[in-house]
């Protein structure tokens, strides 16, 4: 594993007194206007003078150590995003001098180096990309569009599907809901307990062994509320008999499974 | 990048048309003449470069016109029409506008504070919008009472669309009767609504009915 | 008013172009395909029309362009320097909202994360906003990863703003590629992450441990 601190690869003497490069001091001094530790790393590695492919990223990490350490010798305020980095690339650093062990599960010291360098090569291209977009002649500027343009206009044309019947028919509505102001409620034709009670009372004498419950449903059942008013009052009517203890009541098989029901025995 | 495309300099007639083209092209007023020359002091013989830039335009979608002492290109007049796009397209008009229609139809000439008394209810400010951009109603002039309202009544279309020879066409209040479009009864909503979800009860489909009745 | 006016139908190439060249001409924005083939539905020959009229505009002082699945006519970029016109000065380009402006064109669709990524630091609240503002990028839907991240690509007015035809005519963008450089992979950050907990700093006397030194 790593050891820490100063003087772990002799090369680096931190108590030192290192001369500043120009360009270290360069980059203090404007060091608020590069927008992080990237930014930092990419205009050391130009210093290098070299393709960006052929960097030396141990090179870079030294310039980079020295920078920092020159910030705090400075006592220059640095984001911790540049501390992050120092210490990732000082990391770096010892993997790149340090034998590789063998079962070493981390990556490497060169992959590490590459990861950056790619990094680097990849950011610098986009910058140069950025700078390549702003070069061409932009609209607006070298490029201009019509001064006076008429303008096309898209227009949508409504066509309604209202007939004539939906017309009369709409007035005949308004002129009932005219005339007619008296409310009138309309008996809803519902079947009711009483009703259930009497049928079942009849028809449980016929019935001997155990019937479905939909067995005591009134006949010509289509109507949904008619039907559904006969279902809840049968049900009801099946309770109540069974309290009065004139039938017995039994469901085999859980919620949803027929309901029987036999007259009771006494 | 746009330095290093050179423009050929001199006294050449096709750079000059060039230059004059893109000018009035991205001009947004027409540009005099007297600023042309100011701005091209290359270009000794301006009127026959515009003439010729003109003549070029001849007979094209866009053309080059003067307009006083200036110039501008123009899309042809005869195009103009190209220039707009319609697209149709189906709507449905809402409960209350078509019954404001009715109201229009059967009413006219009637003022909005007339149907809106007759309704019960305000305008929606939409609404009368509506049936004005469809094209089916117009207003009738103003009636002669006080604050002189507007009154509104069918327009052509309304004809047309509907299929009437015209406004005496629309049935009558009996005509509606005896086709049942005259209904006075409240209508029961609430239960004709309930009524139409089937429920899921456990019947099943070997439901026997007891008794003496026949079956579903 | 649109009734009277008769364009000659038919298959009549002059009358196409006239047509294409008036709606191009009248529009300051680029106009769609879709759009053109709405106005000319008698236009069988789309593509061969705007080749043509491409190539009647070809070395003029206005050009007829492309711009991804749109067509304007613009003037010609060498002109710029004899055009003086007098152009409102746009708003400088940050260089962070360059270099994003270029991520998202090069690398399109995405994250704002990658972008944060490639560039080693986090992007400014303001900074994605002056290109939203100046119509050059747009949101492209959530990548399908975990946390459903938004994805940005360059919206149509991009192109038209620096002159492309499409996003392949990006400078450079096939060198680029080749060179393994469009590759949205995360770099040192996937390494740091990995070895955060077995890392010290060496910085003489007060030691930075990494890991729970900053949220970011």
């Amino acid at each position: 594993m790593v050891e820490p601190g100063a003087g772990t690869t002799g090369t680096d003497d931190w108590d030192a007194e290192i001369a500043p490069t120009p360009l270290l001091d360069v980059l203090l001094l404007d060091i608020d206007g590069f927008e992080g530790p990237i930014d930092v790393l990419l205009a050391l590695s130009r210093d290098q003078k070299v393709d960006l492919r052929q960097i030396s990223i141990l090179q870079l990490a030294e310039q980079y150590l020295r920078f920092v350490h020159e910030a705090r010798r400075r006592n220059l305020e640095l984001a911790a995003d540049y501390l992050v980095m120092a210490a990732w690339l000082a990391y770096l650093k010892s993997r790149l001098l340090l034998p590789v062990a063998p079962d070493a599960e981390e990556p490497s010291g060169a992959d590490m180096a590459a990861a950056l360098a790619f990094q680097l090569e990849r950011l610098d291209a986009m910058r140069k990309a950025g700078e390549a977009l702003m070069k061409r002649p932009r609209l607006g500027e070298q490029v201009f569009p019509r001064g006076a343009p008429e303008g096309l206009r898209d227009l949508t044309r409504p066509i309604y599907d209202t007939r004539l019947f939906d017309l009369i028919g709409a007035y005949g509505a308004f002129l009932g809901r005219k005339t007619e102001t008296r409310l009138e409620i309309r008996e809803a034709k519902l079947y009711s307990v009483d009703d259930a009670l009497a049928r079942m009372s009849y028809l449980i004498g016929a019935a001997a062994d155990w019937q479905k419950l939909e067995a005591f449903l009134p006949p010509g059942l289509t109507d949904g509320l008619y039907r559904r008013s006969a279902v809840g009052a049968t049900f009801v009517a099946a309770l109540e008999l069974t309290r009065q203890g004139k039938i017995q009541l039994r469901q085999d098989g859980g919620a949803f499974s027929p309901i029987r029901l036999r007259k009771a025995i006494p | 990048m746009s330095e290093d495309t050179v423009v050929p300099e001199g006294p050449d007639h096709f750079t000059a048309e060039r230059v004059i083209e893109a000018v009035l092209f991205a001009s947004a007023e027409p540009v005099k003449e007297a600023s042309l020359r100011a701005r091209l002091p290359e270009i000794a013989d301006l009127d026959a470069r515009l003439e010729s830039l003109r003549q070029r335009y001849v007979g094209r979608g866009v053309e080059l016109v003067k307009r006083g002492d200036a110039w501008a290109f123009r899309t042809a007049p005869d195009l103009a029409a190209r220039l707009h796009l319609e697209v149709p397209q189906q709507r449905k008009l809402s409960r209350a506008a078509v019954e404001v229609m009715a109201i229009v139809a059967y009413h006219q000439p009637v003022t909005r504070a007339e149907i809106e008394e007759m309704r019960g209810v305000a305008l929606n400010r939409g609404t009368l919008d509506v049936l004005l951009e469809a094209g089916w109603v117009r207003p009738m002039g103003r009636r002669q009472t006080p604050g002189r309202p507007m009154t509104w009544g069918t327009a052509p279309a309304f004809l047309d669309h509907f299929g009437l020879e015209n406004i005496s066409a629309l049935p009558g209040v009996e005509e509606l009767k005896a086709a049942g479009l005259l209904d006075t009864r409240p209508a029961m909503i609430a239960y004709a609504a309930q009524s139409e979800d089937e429920m899921q009860l456990p019947l099943g489909d070997d439901t026997v009915l007891l008794g003496d009745e026949d079956g579903e």
